[in-house]
């Protein structure tokens, strides 16, 4: 049951470790990383998103059913990015529109 | 409140007196509460879904017109961006202490906090206000006489008193004059595409503040119900509610700042 | 003996009177009367339009109405059947109704948030008639852009503000739905025991939350677009139109499976109570319809496999759309098994059953040709396309729509209707649906292409043809709004269970009490048990 | 193929239609077969099993394991089938021959417009030669459409600010619908033409310019139509072009306040190059045909219109021809040269 009360240590541990990850992801910008560029920012904003969805949400502590919801959220936005990236990946990049080239 | 209920239910034994919030059609206060935080859950789900259709569109501009993203992203101040990113961080913060505050039945604290997370969510907003301002001083609205210069050194807006101390990168006055490296679309080009940037940034966070401003809405409600001494350690479930949809709010704010802003700073 | 049934004092019709006892209601069952009222009288408008584009499409040429006024018809037709009628019909109304006492329940999850969902129907519907009447919109009801950006200068963003609210509708039946198939079972009702109807809605709601916000979002990238000037679509600005349909059709295609989910829930009790048997390899029906509810979100782009997407995307998206084929047919294919060596008997829901039976298999086999890359290049976009569907929509929802209102009509009013007009009515629909839409497949294969407002003279007879089997058609739809309400007053009193079914709805009174059910019921056995269900027969006491 | 003089097939005039139409028959004997199936099956159980008496029950049969497994295998089976032939004539009708001859199409709200590599120019016609690979490479100007050969079984979106192309190779020589099958407006059900399949040789003698029968006027009105004039000139003068009806003869007020006189030298300037005098209240919307209409097409146009006016003072002698533009169809190659 989410009653669950979280010590307020904890609240505090997951907010320093939000604002550390908001500097090391504008730190990691200014990296050169060419293509890993995006992948590193998304992984930490994805880690971000996970602290907050765990603790700050309870969903750590809450029903089976709740977790289920919260993962079936997140795969029906992967099957909504996945199958873009099916058509926008595999077209070879769209003639640039005759009046731009 | 209704009067406390107590009859004998079904099962012939007598029942505790019900709690005055427990709906007639649950058995149970978990059972309610449960129903409560699910169906939030399953809200947030379709939140989830309203932005990924925002965020699918990013995805197929960015891989088309990746420089004209970058030189767009360069003319936010990033400065503004990471300071909102932490103000928003904070207000999570409150959030939590404030449901926390509800669980424990400590009324007064509840409502403080509550207080702070407005008043930090109204500091978010104010910073958006001056964003818009600056883009709109600098013609960077799409359908409203665009006009994009070359390569627009991205203005850090002054000192301006940032607000404690958080440490948001330095504010950046980059290289201004020429662009930083070859780009792909020559100028008439960018004029073009950094049009779609903005239109898909101005979406995305004017979607995202109004989801911010409701998000106060909800909790001026709250915080008056709080004062009035609606909650006790059984019965919170609007003020978790509210956290939840507050929560969600930062998390997608955790997703936009990267997407919008550090598409690409390195020089 | 028959007058020996009376209707029960106390239930949930007379459980208050005056106007603000139903508009403030918070019982389902009211709820569900009000949305039945609400989305006939979104059918008769919308059947109107039909009946107009009918008159058009009879002669050759364009001369019935202006080719602008054809275009607002068929939108107005597409919009208001599509988003006013289908998407709710049978979750709203059955669903609303049904699943509390099915699954033991007093009430929906939520009741408020059910009220809100009415309200916000009732808003979203209001809305859109008005910017219709007012000036209508012809972009179609896909909104197709640039045309609905730039080209058209009809109302385009006061009717997709409508749909935009009358989507939050959607979504919360859905949302109620979820939680109270998971949360408010009565004891004992395991998720194996629930009837298929429940399973249905359960994918349906799925359905529903996951898809009606993407087109929510999409709405208003086309309302900031054509409103603000911002250029996300538009092509003079490098935008991708076809980005537009892979938003559109990613919520569009798992809409058509929130239109026909419910009415193969429905196809299965019918089917079980009429046989008197239980239903064939229920895990596999119950499965079946997740199944058609996650694959209906994999398979969206063979709406566009000639819009200029890549060919290794369509060759992709050609091979999952086939994925979504298979479940219906194991669907089919049980039902036919579960008619073996039952006790069939032909009441006027068992008519409709083997209706939808005939028509789904049909719709649904065309939708192979649909999904085959080769037969959609010359397919796409012809009236082979819009017999399909309507096979799949009038033949499949509307007729399990039907189909489920006779069944449960003794349930929802105590009453039974006139057995004789009904069965004519279900013959009268089959029959005159067949004759509109069975020509439609042979001139779509011709090449005559949808949304014509007029055509080359060779199709004329094929055309005639469809459109005199839509006035047969609309005859057999006007006939159970007069022998139903009829039966309101003169019908016989039906008792609790008038066709010996056997889900827990059956076994309290109808109409039923306002909390369903005195105590809450027990659940010991399989869902379609008939062998100790007491057989309330009409003429038996 | 016609049943009581009602068509219920198209004919394969292109060498893939008789691939698809294999493919039809094939996806239709299945599920025929299957529909067949479950209808007798669906009809014999209830009649073999009608309930006799009242509170009779059914069989108690839970379900059978590999009876569900050979309804979900074999249609798989069947599914797969499906999807590779299909998927294998798709690619087929998408990959060009590398010698196809190249022919441009431009959708434009409700006409199309076809450009030959010779420099000839149609509209809502297309004249190709029979046997010979033929690609279309396809855009918009404005929205969305979609070109349909259904005689050809082809079809492919013309999407503004991009090219997409489809091929196909003529067989047998004769006239074919061409349709827009992607709604785009108002005249989207005008927005159609005739391709007209000539043997090599006549193909030839065409690209040289052949004439054409019936009287002048007749011959006008029919290019009136088939040149999607008629699409903006209504009578009414509601439409997108001023009316045309009794002008002949009148003076008509312009866009920059002037006014001139409506005779036969007004008519063939606004045909040959429309942007030059623009009637008030008007959009400069009318492209210019210019190299599109031989000058016998241009005479016979002109002649229309005025038939269009009757009572029109005969007086009005015809000015002085414009200097006699070269506008035979072999117009100058820089228009073909501005699209490769």
């Amino acid at each position: 049951m989410s009653g669950h009360i979280s010590p307020i240590s904890l609240y505090l541990t997951i907010f320093m470790a939000l604002m550390v990850l908001t500097g090391v992801t504008v730190g990691a910008a200014f990296v050169d990383l060419g293509q890993l560029n995006f992948l590193v920012a998304m992984i930490i904003a994805g880690f971000k998103a996970t602290l907050v969805i765990w603790y700050f949400m309870h969903v750590k502590y809450a029903s089976k059913l709740t977790k289920l919801t919260v993962a079936t959220g997140l795969f029906f936005l992967a099957i909504l990015l996945g199958l873009f990236l099916v058509d926008y990946g595999s077209k070879a990049f769209s003639q640039m529109p005759p009046f731009l080239s | 409140m209704s009067n406390v209920v107590a009859h004998a239910d079904d099962h012939g034994h007598a029942h505790a007196a019900h709690h005055p919030a427990l709906q007639h059609h649950f058995d149970t206060m978990a059972q309610q509460k449960e129903a409560a935080v699910v169906g939030m859950w399953v809200f947030l789900l379709t939140e989830i879904l309203f932005f990924g259709g925002l965020f699918a569109a990013y995805m197929v501009y960015r891989i088309w017109y990746f420089d004209a993203f970058a030189e767009a992203s360069r003319s936010l101040s990033l400065f503004w961006g990471g300071l909102n990113t932490a103000v928003l961080i904070g207000s999570s913060l409150t959030m939590a202490m404030a449901v926390r505050c509800a669980q424990t039945n400590k009324r007064s604290a509840t409502v403080n906090w509550l207080i702070l997370t407005m008043i930090l969510g109204t500091v978010f907003l104010g910073v958006k206000v001056i964003e818009y301002a600056d883009k709109f001083e600098h013609h960077h609205v799409p359908g409203y006489n665009y006009q994009w210069a070359a390569a627009h050194p991205s203005t850090s807006l002054g000192a301006g008193e940032a607000a404690g101390a958080e440490h948001a990168a330095p504010s950046t006055a980059l290289g201004a004059g020429e662009p930083h490296r070859e780009l792909s679309l020559n100028a008439d080009q960018l004029q073009l595409t950094t049009q779609i940037y903005f239109s898909l940034y101005f979406t995305m966070t004017g979607l995202h503040a109004i989801h911010m401003i409701i998000g106060i809405g909800i909790m001026l409600v709250i915080t008056w119900m709080a004062y009035k001494g609606r909650f006790d350690e059984q019965y919170y479930t609007p003020v978790e509610m509210t956290g939840l949809y507050w929560h969600f709010v930062d998390i997608v704010w955790i997703f936009l700042f990267p997407l919008l802003y550090l598409v690409e700073r390195h020089v | 003996m028959l007058d020996k049934l009376k209707i029960p004092e106390r239930n949930y019709l007379n459980n208050g009177h005056g106007l603000a006892s139903w508009l403030l209601t918070k019982d389902h069952k009211r709820i569900a009367i009000m949305y039945l009222i609400s989305i006939s009288v979104m059918f008769f408008l919308g059947g109107l339009f039909a009946v107009a584009i009918r008159l058009e499409l009879a002669t050759p040429a364009g001369d019935f109405v202006q080719a602008d006024t054809y275009n607002k018809f068929f939108t107005a037709h597409g919009v208001i059947m599509v988003f006013f009628f289908l998407i709710p019909s049978i979750p709203a109304v059955l669903g609303n109704f049904l699943i509390p006492p099915m699954i033991g329940a007093k009430d929906l999850a939520f009741p408020r948030i059910n009220l809100l969902s009415l309200y916000i129907y009732w808003i979203g519907g209001v809305f859109t008639l008005y910017a219709m009447l007012s000036g209508g919109v012809d972009t179609g009801w896909t909104f197709y852009t640039p045309y609905s950006a730039t080209g058209s200068n009809s109302n385009v963003v006061p009717v997709a503000l409508g749909i935009f609210i009358a989507g939050f509708s959607s979504i919360l039946t859905g949302l109620n739905f979820i939680v109270t198939i998971h949360r408010m079972r009565a004891p004992g009702m395991t998720w194996f025991r629930l009837p298929l109807f429940v399973w249905a809605h359960y994918a349906t709601s799925l359905v529903q939350v996951l898809g009606t916000p993407v087109i929510a979002i999409t709405i208003v990238m086309l309302g900031v677009e054509r409103g603000l000037g911002f250029g996300i679509f538009d092509p003079a600005r490098g935008g991708d139109p076809v980005l537009f349909q892979h938003l559109f059709w990613f919520y569009s295609h798992p809409a058509v499976y929130i239109m026909i989910l419910p009415a193969l829930g429905v196809q299965s009790e019918l089917i079980s109570t009429f046989s008197r048997k239980t239903i064939f390899g229920y895990s596999f029906v119950a499965f079946s319809s997740l199944a058609i509810a996650v694959f209906g979100f994999i398979v969206w782009a063979h709406h566009m496999f000639v819009a200029g997407i890549s060919t290794y995307a369509a060759m992709v998206f050609s091979f999952l759309s086939f994925s979504v084929a298979i479940p219906s047919a194991v669907k089919v294919f049980n039902w036919t098994a579960t008619l073996y060596k039952g006790a069939i008997s032909f009441e006027t829901p068992m008519l409709y059953a083997y209706g939808f039976m005939g028509l789904f298999a049909i719709g649904g086999l065309t939708g192979l040709f649909l999904a085959t890359l080769g037969m959609d290049i010359h397919l796409h976009d012809t009236y082979f396309v819009v017999a399909h569907f309507h096979y799949i929509m009038v033949g499949g929802a509307i007729m399990g729509y039907l189909g489920g209102l006779h069944f449960w009509w003794p349930k929802i009013t105590g009453r039974m209707y006139s057995e004789f007009f009904s069965r004519i009515a279900a013959i009268l629909v089959f029959v005159g649906f067949n004759l509109t839409f069975l020509p439609q497949f042979v001139v779509g294969y011709l090449g005559m292409p949808r949304r014509y407002h007029s055509y080359p003279d060779e199709m004329q007879v094929l055309n005639v043809m469809s459109s005199a089997g839509a006035s047969v058609l609309g005859l057999g739809y006007a006939l159970p709004v007069i022998y139903l309400l009829y039966s309101l007053k003169k019908g016989a009193v039906a008792g609790p269970n008038p066709w010996g079914a056997s889900g827990l709805e059956w076994q309290t009174q109808s109409p039923p009490l306002t909390e369903n059910f005195i105590e809450v019921p027990v659940v010991d056995r399989e869902p379609y048990e008939y062998e100790h269900v007491v057989a309330k027969e009409k003429h038996l006491v | 193929m016609k049943i009581f003089g009602i068509p219920i097939f198209p004919e394969q005039a292109s060498t893939f239609a008789a691939d698809v139409d294999a493919l039809y028959f094939f996806i239709f004997a299945v599920s025929a077969f299957f529909a067949l199936v479950v209808a007798i099956a669906v009809i014999y159980f209830g009649i073999r099993y009608h309930k006799t008496h009242d509170g009779e029950i059914g069989a108690r049969i839970e379900g059978s394991l590999p009876l569900e497994l050979l309804w979900t295998v074999i249609p798989t089976i069947i599914a797969m089938v499906m999807f590779g032939w299909g998927a294998s004539v798709f690619y087929h009708l998408r990959r060009p021959p590398a010698e196809a001859m190249h022919i441009y199409a431009v959708g434009k709200q409700w006409m199309w417009k076809f450009q030959h590599l010779e420099g000839q120019r149609e509209i809502n016609e297309l004249h190709i030669p029979a046997g010979r690979p033929i690609k279309i490479t396809i855009s918009s100007e404005d929205v969305l459409h979609s070109l349909y050969f259904p005689a050809f079984r082809t079809k492919m979106d013309a999407i503004p600010g991009r090219y997409t192309d489809l091929w196909f190779e003529a067989q047998t020589p004769g006239q074919y619908h061409i349709f827009c099958t992607e709604y785009c407006g108002t005249n989207h059900s005008g927005m159609i033409g005739t391709v007209t399949v000539l043997e090599p040789s006549a193909y030839q003698t065409w690209l040289q310019g052949g004439g054409m029968e019936g009287t002048l006027a007749q011959r006008g009105a029919k290019l009136f139509n088939d040149l999607a004039c008629s699409t903006c000139h209504l009578d009414t003068g509601q439409g997108r072009g001023p009316s045309l009806k009794d002008i002949l003869g009148k003076r008509v007020e312009l866009q920059d306040g002037s006014t001139a006189m409506v005779d036969e030298g007004y008519l063939r300037e606004s045909i040959l190059n429309s942007q030059a005098k623009i009637v008030k209240g008007f959009q400069p919307l009318m492209p210019t045909f210019q190299g599109l209409v031989s000058e016998e097409n241009l005479v016979a146009l002109i002649e229309h219109v005025k038939s269009m006016s009757p009572n029109a003072t005969p007086a009005a002698a015809p000015a002085t021809s414009a200097a006699p533009a070269a506008a035979t169809t072999q117009s100058p190659a820089a228009a073909a040269a501005e699209k490769k």
